[in-house]
């Protein structure tokens, strides 16, 4: 069995990337898939700690599954969010979403 | 009756609540009859209880507590009244001119259409004036005289649309109020000192040395303190330098001078300084202080009643200066000399202003420029001038002989020259003012334009009574009734009393018919003019005439610069403490505004910010924390 | 366990939620609601005034339970909070003076024609607010209280207001917000003091006052209780509009319709002298001792600078202002004293300072809306057309200059013999404002009621009796406690001969 | 591969460890290219891959349960769903050619730095030893799930599906044309 030290890196890596893409990508469908690798990688860590974790314990499978489902509901709002922006300002770029300032 | 004496203010205020319930709109002769039935009342009250005074003597004071503001005996104010030779006295006196006034203010008042509210306030001032007479200390008296002055500032605003009374409204209360401050300071300081406000027993502290405050000593107190109720009573009995208040209230109705500006509460001043007596007599420096500043008053009066112009002023100037005897009797501790002047002044300048208002009525002007022959078309009102006229000059045997002359005579007992000289001038002044008055007013052609008639009897019978009066209240205390009010008075300790002798009658007497030949000469005679004289004196004439420029030089030295304070606190107000408050608003705003740029609307750039500031955190606490660990 | 104390403070509550509830610009319903749920927690009052056992001192009324526990919070030991009202001598006295100017501003309110049913339902809260500050006996409920004022109060000035109204309000949020700080650091800081040697931290005013004069009194001369006690006396000159942290009160009262000045210069801003009685000097004498000479300056820089001022404003509510201010410098003098003549005096003029204003705002009122200025020079002559507002204007304007039958007068006269016992020099200076307060009220009268009358102010309606009614309920009231001091002074005796000779041990 | 054994602490080769090496290097690589890819399908698909190599990684955790919704999901609903969205919008958008901008060299070096100090803090961090024997009785995952879900944890999961609900019909709204 890989130790849990393995997982939770390959989680923070994970993790990592998602945050790059977060910040970094123009195109708000890449900014949403890259926060779903972000959800993605804490969720990796939640199953590895419950299986490998101090007090292992199946509640961390509960919670993944809770994570994912939050996770869905999510996307469905966030793309539908897209959906109303997009036909209101015909883009997809994040530049052009910036009504929430002074 | 003494332990009814409550009544006697007590009936006058009844007769003001009723007034003041029947509002504004009550028909005149109700209110009047209401008015003078009051005073009527008290009048009969007090005579009841001058004459028990009389016969028994004083009596304990009647008191009840008012209010208990701690634990301890000092913690406790006393209401309650007392009555005594002197006040008993002063009952009298101010329930029969209030009576008389009010009578008279029924004629003169006629048709003014707030009427009723005239009475209202006079009873309400008679109601004050009474109380402030049976107060038995110090915390009531100010009660009183505090709402006596209000009524004055009533009485002389009376009719408001007049700027000039509103101003001189205004004046005399604020001046006075001046005079009220220090009288309040005066009476907390003694209050401090001896753990109560009554009179006796502030003067038996006084006698047994319980007089002081750990950072005054017992004689310093007695003269701080007496200065200060001195300073009081100088407002309210408009002693110089703080007479400028009592001419300009002439601008009220002329029944309200004659009551309030001449008989009674500008007496009260006097009244409060023999009233407290013993405390003045515990310091020599204040009784000089009354003495000198009554006598330099009593000149100044008279002084500026030579030349004026307005038959009420030239009184009010006399009223002055008259004070300013009672002040200088006091001062050389004739007690009961000043207190017998106060009496017998009060019915004759109350006679002086009544006639004057008599006349006032008549010709409808106070210009004694447009007055003249009026002896035979007003002869009650003309004739009783005269004696209130010759009372006021001192000629025997009328009321003003017996007690200025007895006031002469203790200045001289007491060995200030000075004094008698000053009081000797300012008596020839007076018999050459008011007889210029009266040459001016009642005889000669009359310069007027409107024809004069004889006021009725409800303005001429007080007129008559009064006259009587001024003729023979001086008999009370006149030698040859072997001094009986002075005996009735008794002596306080301390005070000092001498009895005119026949020179100095023979001199005052001289002086006075001297003043009233040289007015004759000028104005009933016209053998002389006074233009040239005015003319050839003329830096006195223009200081007599411009009442020495005290209005003047109060204006410039405490007026403007007290505006000029205000306004320049005002602008530190607003541009200084407040320039600061909205400095440090504008900065937070300016702050603000240029932070605000950073807010993009890119929710990216705030995740970075957001990232860099968790990555920063982490540097922070693993930075402090290092140490720790290792 | 007695409930009254806590209906006063509910009743207006639930009126103002009636009034809430009203239909928008409805004018009778909430104006109903606020005049009886004012009324009856008048009524309330007076009848608690009337059943204080005056013998037995003390709290009295008290409603009282645990509320809440904080384990260790904000110290190394547990605080507990109850949720206690009461009242006592002390409270007493504002709590009859919010009573009557409550009510009378909810009646004088009649003029407000927009929004009505907001306006009483906020109006109605602040009541609710004012009426717990004075009858909480927690800390923590009388802060949470005297922060409640102020949203009510924010939105009284700033839809109700003048012009600049939305920047007065704002002023006046920031101003007294400041000032809550201080409190409430004041408040825990002395608590904790007091907790760390008594044993246990209580923010109950009984409990805690025993503690600071028993076990715990060296916390009060602990040298962080300096800190804390010049924090809440700066605190209470904000509240009491002191100089120089008093601009907002000018401003304020400029803005505000003259119902909320009635309230806020009778009654909020009397907050702080309550504060000052309760706390600092029923707390911290020994600090109120020490730095009373700095007390008292200020007191006697307030009498004078806000006389001054005075004389030059030429707007009404400007100067009803600076009267305020100089008032509230006369109480700061005398309870600096703490003597028992100096603190009865100084409570004595917060009431009645209380009372005229209100009084001499609703005139103001008044006239603003018969003559559509309250400025002097727009203004003159009104005795003609008005008589009996102006006769009642004079009365509230001599009584506030200490004119003798009046609150005031008692107040003064006791103040300063509770000074001038203790600061002999600064009292001479302060004795001096009675004399500037006579000069700039009676100028403003002269120019206001006398001389002759405008032509355009000749036919100016008088008050009906439904609108001077508020008045002459203010002058009775005030003129019962000048002519009988008793009603206050022997209810706040024993508290105040507690507070005095607090100095000493 | 020594190096890389002794960073993780003592690592026994079994097929497990290859498999999750295998998961782990395509799964990071998936990633990395979704991020370089330009066209906006290609990302879609990438990420597909990634959500596939999840699931491996949570059946080599033994949550087999988790590794189907992971596919059913992530795989299936949601990379659809997204394809969805790229359609609706503009589907043959290509994220435009970018340089290497001050923004990407500060989020590029704020992730690396976060990833280190997380790399770090796991790697000194004394974890217990990986038992060979799951927490809950062997193969019987779902079970264990099962039971733990709907007893102890029933509310939340009636809340989460009101959520869900709640969840359809708000996107129903926001994504309805306005009238």
């Amino acid at each position: 069995m890989a130790p849990i030290g393995s997982f939770l890196a390959l989680a923070a890596i994970l993790f990592c990337i998602g945050l790059y893409g977060a910040l970094t990508k123009r195109n708000i469908i890449i900014v949403l898939l890259s926060i779903e690798l972000m959800l993605n990688a804490a969720n990796l860590n939640l199953i590895a700690f419950s299986r490998l974790g101090v007090s292992a314990n199946v509640a961390g499978q509960v919670f993944g599954l809770f994570s994912m489902t939050v996770a869905a509901a999510e996307v469905a709002v966030g793309l539908a969010i897209l959906i109303a922006l997009y036909r209101n300002r015909n883009s997809t770029d994040v530049r052009d979403m910036n009504l929430m300032k002074w | 009756m003494i332990a009814y004496a409550w009544l006697v203010p007590a009936i006058p205020l009844v007769a003001y609540l009723l007034l003041l319930a029947l509002g504004r709109r009550v028909h005149e002769g109700v209110a009047a009859a209401i008015g003078v039935l009051a005073t009527l009342i008290s009048l009969v009250l007090s005579l009841m209880i001058f004459v028990d005074v009389a016969q028994g003597g004083g009596q304990l004071p009647y008191l009840w507590t008012w209010l208990t503001f701690g634990p301890g005996p000092g913690h406790t104010w006393q209401a309650g009244f007392e009555v005594n030779s002197l006040n008993a006295l002063m009952l009298v006196v101010v329930s029969f001119v209030s009576t008389l006034v009010l009578l008279f203010s029924r004629g003169y008042m006629h048709g003014d259409p707030r009427f009723g509210v005239f009475y209202q306030y006079l009873l309400l001032f008679v109601f004050s004036m009474l109380g402030l007479v049976i107060s038995p200390n110090f915390l009531q008296l100010y009660v009183f005289w505090e709402l006596v002055g209000l009524c004055s500032y009533l009485l002389v605003g009376f009719w408001y649309e007049k700027p000039e009374a509103a101003a001189a409204a205004k004046k005399s209360f604020v001046v006075t109020r001046l005079g009220d401050v220090g009288l309040l300071a005066g009476i907390i300081l003694l209050y401090l000192a001896t753990g109560s406000f009554d009179y006796d027993d502030i003067a038996r502290a006084i006698q047994t040395g319980g007089l002081q405050i750990h950072w005054i000593g017992p004689q310093g107190l007695a003269t701080l303190g007496a200065l200060l109720v001195f300073l009081g009573a100088a407002g309210k009995s408009a002693q110089f330098p703080l007479h400028v208040w009592l001419p300009d209230a002439m601008e009220g109705p002329t029944p309200v001078s004659a009551l309030i500006h001449a008989a009674t509460m500008v007496a009260a001043g006097v009244y409060l300084v023999a009233r407290s007596f013993a405390l003045f007599d515990a310091s020599p420096v204040a009784l000089d202080v009354v003495a000198y500043i009554g006598g330099i008053t009593a000149i100044l009066g008279a002084a500026i009643g030579l030349t004026q112009r307005d038959i009420k002023r030239v009184i009010a100037y006399s009223t002055i200066s008259q004070l300013g005897y009672m002040m200088m009797g006091l001062g050389v501790a004739a007690y009961s000399a000043a207190v017998f002047h106060l009496f017998t002044h009060a019915f004759f300048k109350a006679l002086l202003f009544l006639a004057a208002g008599s006349v006032i009525h008549a010709v409808d002007t106070q210009d004694l420029g447009r007055m003249g022959g009026l002896w035979r078309r007003m002869p009650v009102t003309a004739s009783t001038f005269l004696f209130g006229a010759l009372a006021l000059s001192g000629v025997p045997p009328f009321a003003g002989f017996w007690s200025k002359d007895e006031i002469l005579a203790s200045t001289l007992a007491a060995g200030r020259p000075l004094l008698f000289a000053l009081g000797m001038v300012a008596a020839f002044f007076t018999a050459f003012y008011i007889f210029r008055v009266f040459f001016l007013t009642f005889t000669g052609r009359y310069r007027g334009d409107r024809v004069p008639r004889e006021s009725g009897w409800v303005m001429t019978l007080p007129l008559v009574l009064l006259a009587l009066m001024a003729l023979g209240a001086g008999w009370a205390g006149a030698p040859f009734t072997g001094y009986a009010l002075e005996r009735f008075l008794g002596e306080p300790s301390g005070a000092s009393e001498a009895g005119a002798g026949p020179g100095v009658m023979a001199i005052s007497t001289a002086v006075s018919l001297l003043g009233i030949g040289l007015a004759w000469l000028m104005y009933g005679e016209r053998a002389t003019s006074p233009e040239a004289w005015s003319r050839s004196l003329w830096p006195l004439y223009r200081l007599s005439f411009h009442k020495f420029y005290f209005d003047e030089l109060y204006q410039a030295v405490i007026v403007r610069p007290a505006f000029a304070l205000g306004k320049a606190f005002d602008w530190v107000d607003r541009r200084i403490i407040d320039g600061i408050v909205r400095l440090a608003a504008e900065a937070t705003l300016a702050v603000a505004s240029g932070v605000r740029r950073i807010q993009t609307g890119q929710v990216q750039t705030y995740g970075l910010i957001t990232l860099l500031g968790i990555v920063a955190l982490i540097a922070v606490s693993w930075s402090l924390l290092w140490g720790v660990r290792s | 366990m007695h409930v009254a104390t806590l209906w006063v403070v509910l009743i207006p509550f639930a009126a103002g939620l009636i009034s809430w509830l009203a239909p928008r610009d409805s004018r009778s319903l909430p104006r109903a609601a606020a005049l009886l749920g004012s009324l009856v927690s008048a009524v309330l009052v007076g009848a608690m005034y009337l059943g204080y056992d005056r013998a037995a001192g003390g709290s009295q009324f008290a409603f009282s339970r645990p509320w809440f526990t904080v384990g260790d919070a904000l110290a190394d030991m547990p605080l507990t909070v109850t949720f206690g009202f009461g009242v006592d001598g002390l409270s007493l006295p504002l709590l009859a003076l919010t009573a009557v100017v409550g009510f009378t501003a909810v009646w004088a309110s009649k003029g407000i024609r927009n929004r009505t049913n907001e306006y009483y339902g906020w109006l109605m809260i602040l009541l609710a607010g004012l009426y717990g500050v004075f009858a909480s006996t927690d800390l923590f409920l009388l802060f949470f209280f005297l922060e409640l004022i102020l949203i009510p109060m924010y939105f009284l000035i700033g839809i109700w207001g003048g012009a600049e109204r939305t920047k007065a309000a704002a002023k006046f949020l920031i101003y007294r917000g400041l000032s809550s700080i201080g409190i409430v650091v004041a408040f825990f800081g002395l608590a904790y003091l007091a907790g760390k040697i008594g044993g246990d931290m209580t923010l109950d005013v009984a409990a805690l006052t025993r503690q600071l004069h028993g076990g715990a009194a060296a916390a009060q001369s602990a040298p962080v209780a300096g800190a804390l006690f010049l924090l809440l006396l700066a605190a209470i000159l904000v509240e009491e509009a002191l100089v120089p942290f008093h601009t907002w009160l000018p401003f304020a009262h400029a803005q505000a319709p003259a119902p909320v000045n009635m309230i806020l210069g009778g009654v909020v801003v009397k907050t702080g002298a309550y504060l000052f009685l309760r706390v600092a000097a029923g707390m911290m004498p020994a600090m109120v001792g020490r730095y009373a000479v700095l007390v008292a300056v200020i007191g006697v820089l307030n009498i004078l600078w806000a006389g001054l001022i005075a004389f030059v404003q030429s707007d009404w509510r400007r100067l009803l202002a600076y009267t305020t201010i100089s008032h509230m410098g006369i109480f700061l003098l005398a309870a600096a004293s703490m003597t028992p003549a100096g603190l009865q005096g100084a409570l004595f003029v917060a009431v009645s300072s209380g009372l005229l204003t209100a009084l001499l705002f609703a005139g103001v009122g008044l006239i603003g809306e018969r003559a559509g200025t309250v400025d002097m020079a727009g203004l003159g002559g009104l005795s003609k057309p008005m008589p009996y507002v102006s006769g009642l204007l004079l009365a509230g304007a001599l009584g506030s200059l200490g004119l003798p039958g009046m609150g005031q007068f008692v107040g003064e006269v006791l103040s300063f013999s509770g000074s001038f016992s203790v600061f002999p020099r600064l009292s001479a200076f302060g004795i001096a404002g009675i004399l500037l307060a006579a000069v700039y009220l009676l100028r403003a009268m002269q120019r206001t009621t006398f001389g002759p009358t405008p032509a355009t102010k000749e036919h100016l309606r008088d008050g009906t009796v439904g609108e001077v009614l508020p008045m002459v309920l203010l002058l009775i009231a005030v003129i019962g406690v000048g002519v009988f001091p008793a009603v206050i002074g022997h209810t706040a005796g024993a508290a105040l001969a507690a507070l005095a000779a607090g100095i000493g041990g | 591969m020594n190096a890389v054994s002794s960073w993780f602490g003592g690592f026994i080769w079994t097929g497990q460890t290859v498999a999750f090496f295998l998961l782990a290097v395509l799964v990071v690589l998936a990633a990395v290219t979704l991020l370089q890819f330009r066209k906006v399908m290609h990302m879609a698909l990438s990420i597909g891959l990634v959500f596939l190599g999840m699931a491996g990684m949570y059946v080599l955790l033994g949550a087999d349960f988790l590794a189907f919704a992971q596919i059913l999901i992530y795989a299936g609903a949601i990379t659809i769903l997204m394809l969805f969205a790229i359609m609706l919008t503009r589907h043959d958008e290509v994220e435009e050619e970018e340089r290497a901008g001050f923004r990407q060299w500060i989020a590029g070096l704020g992730a690396a730095a976060l990833g280190a100090v997380m790399l770090w803090a796991i790697r000194t961090t004394a974890w217990p030893p990986a038992s060979a024997q799951p927490p809950w009785p062997a193969q019987k995952s779902v079970n264990a799930l099962a039971e733990t879900l709907f007893t102890g944890y029933v509310v939340p999961f009636e809340l989460v599906s009101v959520l869900l609900t709640v969840a359809l019909v708000g996107a129903v709204i926001l994504a309805r044309k306005e009238e």
